[in-house]
């Protein structure tokens, strides 16, 4: 197995581990079960993993989500898989795989899921997770072209974004409404996203 | 869970494959297995109605799908909108050649993936047209609306594009009498008790004995209030002011009222509530055309109910009246 | 509790004052404010079939009183029989002249007035015969079939025996047909949760969760069997297999089969049960003719479901599948 | 109020005070609702009690069998409907109302029940307090004469009756079945009937 094909695996098994706490964060404001979907699309990526063995980034990450727009088609899932889809187009242009190209390809991810879910950070959405980590990682591109720097920035940021969404109003909440019951939670697709990215991080580390 | 179930990760599928076995007279799956559509489709000439959404909602989704009804349905995992792919399957077996109406609920998932499946569809030469439900008065404010939520109210929809759609309306104007139904369409909830998504496994939500929640969402979106759970004649009152503050309405006009239970609210529950609401509308002018009460769109196992009206006029009333048949809904 | 209830001693009325004011075109009440009946009652020269039961079990039996099924039913409290008087109310307002079936489950409370009722009926000139439903294989042995209860399989009965009076059949030949059915009929439930009378205030039973309890009652009496909750598959063969054994079948023969919900189960979980129900019937050499999902007899907010078998011959099937139509089933 | 009246009342008020044990007791084996039913049918018979103020025993009872009847027509309510109804006829024949008058009328009552309900002594009926209550009301008859004193006898006799029940097995029951689960507890009709006793016991004893 490649070694991108097995952080695939790493990835999606680190997904799974986590699905317990993603259905309790979307059971908050949602209706519980992105834990369920991304265990789904988990498996969906496992069955693919032997297939991409000796498959380019970009194909990857196209093959990726397409797996996820087919098997796990929810509000979440959908996202993910446009922002796979738009990643793996950009990955397709870039020569290198270096810190750089993390950047320009978490700005992709981010910008497709905004057009898609037509949110602006702050809406306490996985935006919240992403944005950041798109924006560290482009920083810290700056100063270093090592991947693994700059996806360690990445990660924290997103991490830290995840942590922000607890005192944000959800996407649909307004004033006085009951929505304000997610005050303290954190959004469960932006923990997602933090949990993706520290999986990223690790598998390129020990890569 | 008290649950009758195998592994719950094939729920879905099973319910699936259960209502083909029991039905197979009348539907069945076209291109891919998650697409449900009439046994007859295509019928060449009519404008078809395409829905779909998550399990765990019967007789929503699939069980609208009949004559006088929808087309065709595809059918997502519980509380998970299915993919635009099998949309795509469903709009490709139930096209007539006159066009096909994607009727369905406004929510993230649904939205983005009918969206996707209507540029495939269009890519393969398809007209569609697309209207979304967002009856749910507690999941936005007035002024938002196109931000809310489809609920329970979606049956009117679909039993009024259906009947447009059988006695050979075009697509436009199946759309547009379906769209003046959804401007006149107000719903609202209320929740005395959670459901479990099966590979979940634990209750979406608490809700302690003796609370209710107005306004929570068929998935147990949070509402607008909390607090002590009522007397059915109180919690009819204010699920009716609600609808009544949000919809435009003078003395004197007629309306079809819905008393939908949520699962597990027995129907003798929900006839309690249709009594108040009854006596309420007619207090404010109102008059009730035709009452329907049992369980239209459900939650699983949630307990509760909720309240949709639907301001009729003459065209409106004779295609809510109009025969219906599918295998979890009869109208003759 | 968590109900959408107000008085708890009103729930039965509120909820008949509910069914009247939704279903004004289609259902009356007599004499009598718990005596209801066809609004076109009495059907002069048709055999009537007259019901009853405790309130609790909608749609039965209130539920199966319009065309092609019953034409009136007594209403009793939440699990109590209706009264002697109510029935005779019901006897007298729709008799057509023709003769009145009374067909009910068999329970104590119901025996006893409908006897009672009958004796009152002849009193006024009336011929009176009387069925009683008796299909839970659980309630009683084999050799004791006459103690045993009746449960949802009663709905083919009511089927059945409204073909029969739609069709002009006289008295005699509407009861001897229905007792045909009745023979071939078996039914046996499992329940997952409890329920709440609301006058009483606190659950029936108790049913710790990862239990079930086969074979238990309709309002909660004890069953065969108490287990841990296995797979759906597992309970629709342990159902279905206890059937096959009481009811006298051959290979090649065809049955329609009922599953139906108690109450909080939701219609997903009915057809994960009928799924395999239908493949152990196969297996045992049976073929479905036709199969019948959703909720026929609840038992207020209990959570489980009851499958029935009907052996049917082409007489009954054609009988099961003529129109009928009341607020709360149509078939067309 | 006549002190017939006032023991009505009295009966009345003390099958009320029990519901909720009776709903209990039913529970076991049936659908927990006695308590409810003869809470209905301790209204309906309150509501009769200023009418019932001039009346003969013989008149009270049927008027009470019928309201029974008519109101609170489940099984436990029809049987004792019967029972009252068939025990105002023989009070109509009855010279004097002493303790043979309330022997007399325990074995109509309870023959009432046992033709109506079809059930024999043994399967945990209301039979199982009614019938040994009549068997000592005609014991206690053959040696006093004094209403109070044979009440007292069979009232005793009842509630040992409904104590027995305990180790009865129910009406509907077979070897192995779950209906064994009663085994321990009262059957509810035969602790009502026990209530009943002791209430017209204390009526007449302090009237
Ligand atoms: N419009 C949106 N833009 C960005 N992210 C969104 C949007 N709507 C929902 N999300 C994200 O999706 C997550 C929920 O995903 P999922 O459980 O798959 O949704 P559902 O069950 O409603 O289909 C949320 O926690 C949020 O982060
Ligand atoms: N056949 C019978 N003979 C005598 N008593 C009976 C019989 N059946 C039931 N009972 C009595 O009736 C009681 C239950 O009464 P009730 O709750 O009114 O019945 P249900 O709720 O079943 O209509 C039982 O506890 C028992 O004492
Ligand atoms: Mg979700
Ligand atoms: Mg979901
Ligand atoms: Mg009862
Ligand atoms: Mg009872």
């Amino acid at each position: 197995m490649s070694a991108l094909a097995e952080g695939v695996a790493a990835v999606a098994a680190r997904v799974r581990a986590s699905a317990d706490e993603l259905n309790r964060l979307d059971a908050v404001a949602g209706d519980g079960d992105l834990g369920v979907t991304m265990t789904i699309a988990a498996s969906a990526v496992d069955a693919l993993v032997p297939s991409l063995a000796n498959e380019p980034l970009a194909a990857v990450l196209v093959t990726c989500g397409g797996a996820l727009a087919r098997r796990a088609p929810s509000t979440g899932g959908t996202l993910l898989a446009s922002a796979l889809l738009r990643a793996g187009r950009r990955a397709a242009e870039l020569r290198a795989l270096d810190g750089a190209a993390a950047a320009e390809l978490l700005e992709a991810a981010a910008a497709a899921i905004a057009e898609r879910g037509g949110a602006q950070p702050g809406s306490k959405t996985i935006l919240d997770a992403l944005v950041p980590a798109a924006r560290a990682a482009r920083a810290a591109a700056a100063t270093s072209t090592d991947l693994a720097t700059v996806l360690a920035d990445a990660a924290d940021a997103a991490r830290h974004g995840a942590e922000a969404t607890k005192m944000m109003r959800p996407r649909f909440g307004r004033a006085g409404w009951l929505a304000d019951r997610s005050t303290g939670h954190e959004d469960a697709g932006a923990r997602l996203a933090a949990i993706v990215l520290a999986a990223i991080r690790d598998a390129v580390a020990t890569a | 869970m008290q649950k009758l179930i195998n592994d719950p990760r094939a729920f879905a599928e099973e319910m699936l494959e259960g209502v083909l076995l029991a039905h197979g007279d009348a539907l069945r799956v076209a291109a891919d297995p998650r697409a449900v559509v009439r046994a007859d489709a295509p019928v060449r000439g009519k404008v078809a109605i395409a829905t779909g959404g998550g399990s765990g909602h019967l007789p929503l989704f699939l069980g609208y799908v009949g004559r006088g009804l929808a087309d065709g349905a595809a059918v997502g995992n519980v509380f998970a909108s299915p993919s635009a792919d099998e949309m795509l399957a469903v709009t490709k077996a139930v096209d007539g050649g006159a066009g096909v109406l994607y009727l369905f609920g406004n929510y993230g998932g649904d939205t983005m993936n009918f969206g996707l499946a209507a540029e495939l569809a269009a890519g393969e030469g398809i007209e569609v047209a697309t209207l979304r439900a967002a009856d749910d008065v507690a999941s936005a404010p007035r002024g938002e609306e196109p931000r809310r939520r489809g609920i329970a109210g979606i049956f009117f929809l679909y039993k009024i594009a259906g009947a447009c759609a059988e006695r050979g309306d075009s697509l436009a104007s199946v759309k547009a009498t379906t769209e003046r139904a959804a401007a006149n369409l107000r719903s609202i909830g209320v929740a005395l008790g959670s459901c479990t998504v099966p590979a979940a496994g634990r209750p979406t939500f608490e809700l302690p004995r003796g609370k209710m929640e107005i306004g929570m969402g068929i998935h147990g979106e949070p509402g607008v209030r909390r607090g002590l759970l009522r007397r059915a004649d109180a919690v009819a009152d204010e699920l009716v002011d609600a609808l009544l503050a949000d919809l435009p309405h003078a003395a004197g006009d007629r309306v079809d009222v819905l008393v939908n239970g949520l699962g597990a609210t027995p129907p003798e529950e929900l006839y309690v509530v249709y009594r108040r609401a009854h006596a309420r509308l007619r207090d404010a002018g109102l008059t009730v055309r035709r009452a329907w009460v049992g369980e239209y769109a459900t939650s699983l196992e949630m307990a509760g109910a909720s309240i949709s009206l639907l301001r009729v006029d003459d065209e409106l009333a004779a295609l809510l009246d109009a025969p219906a048949a599918s295998p979890f809904f009869t109208r003759r």
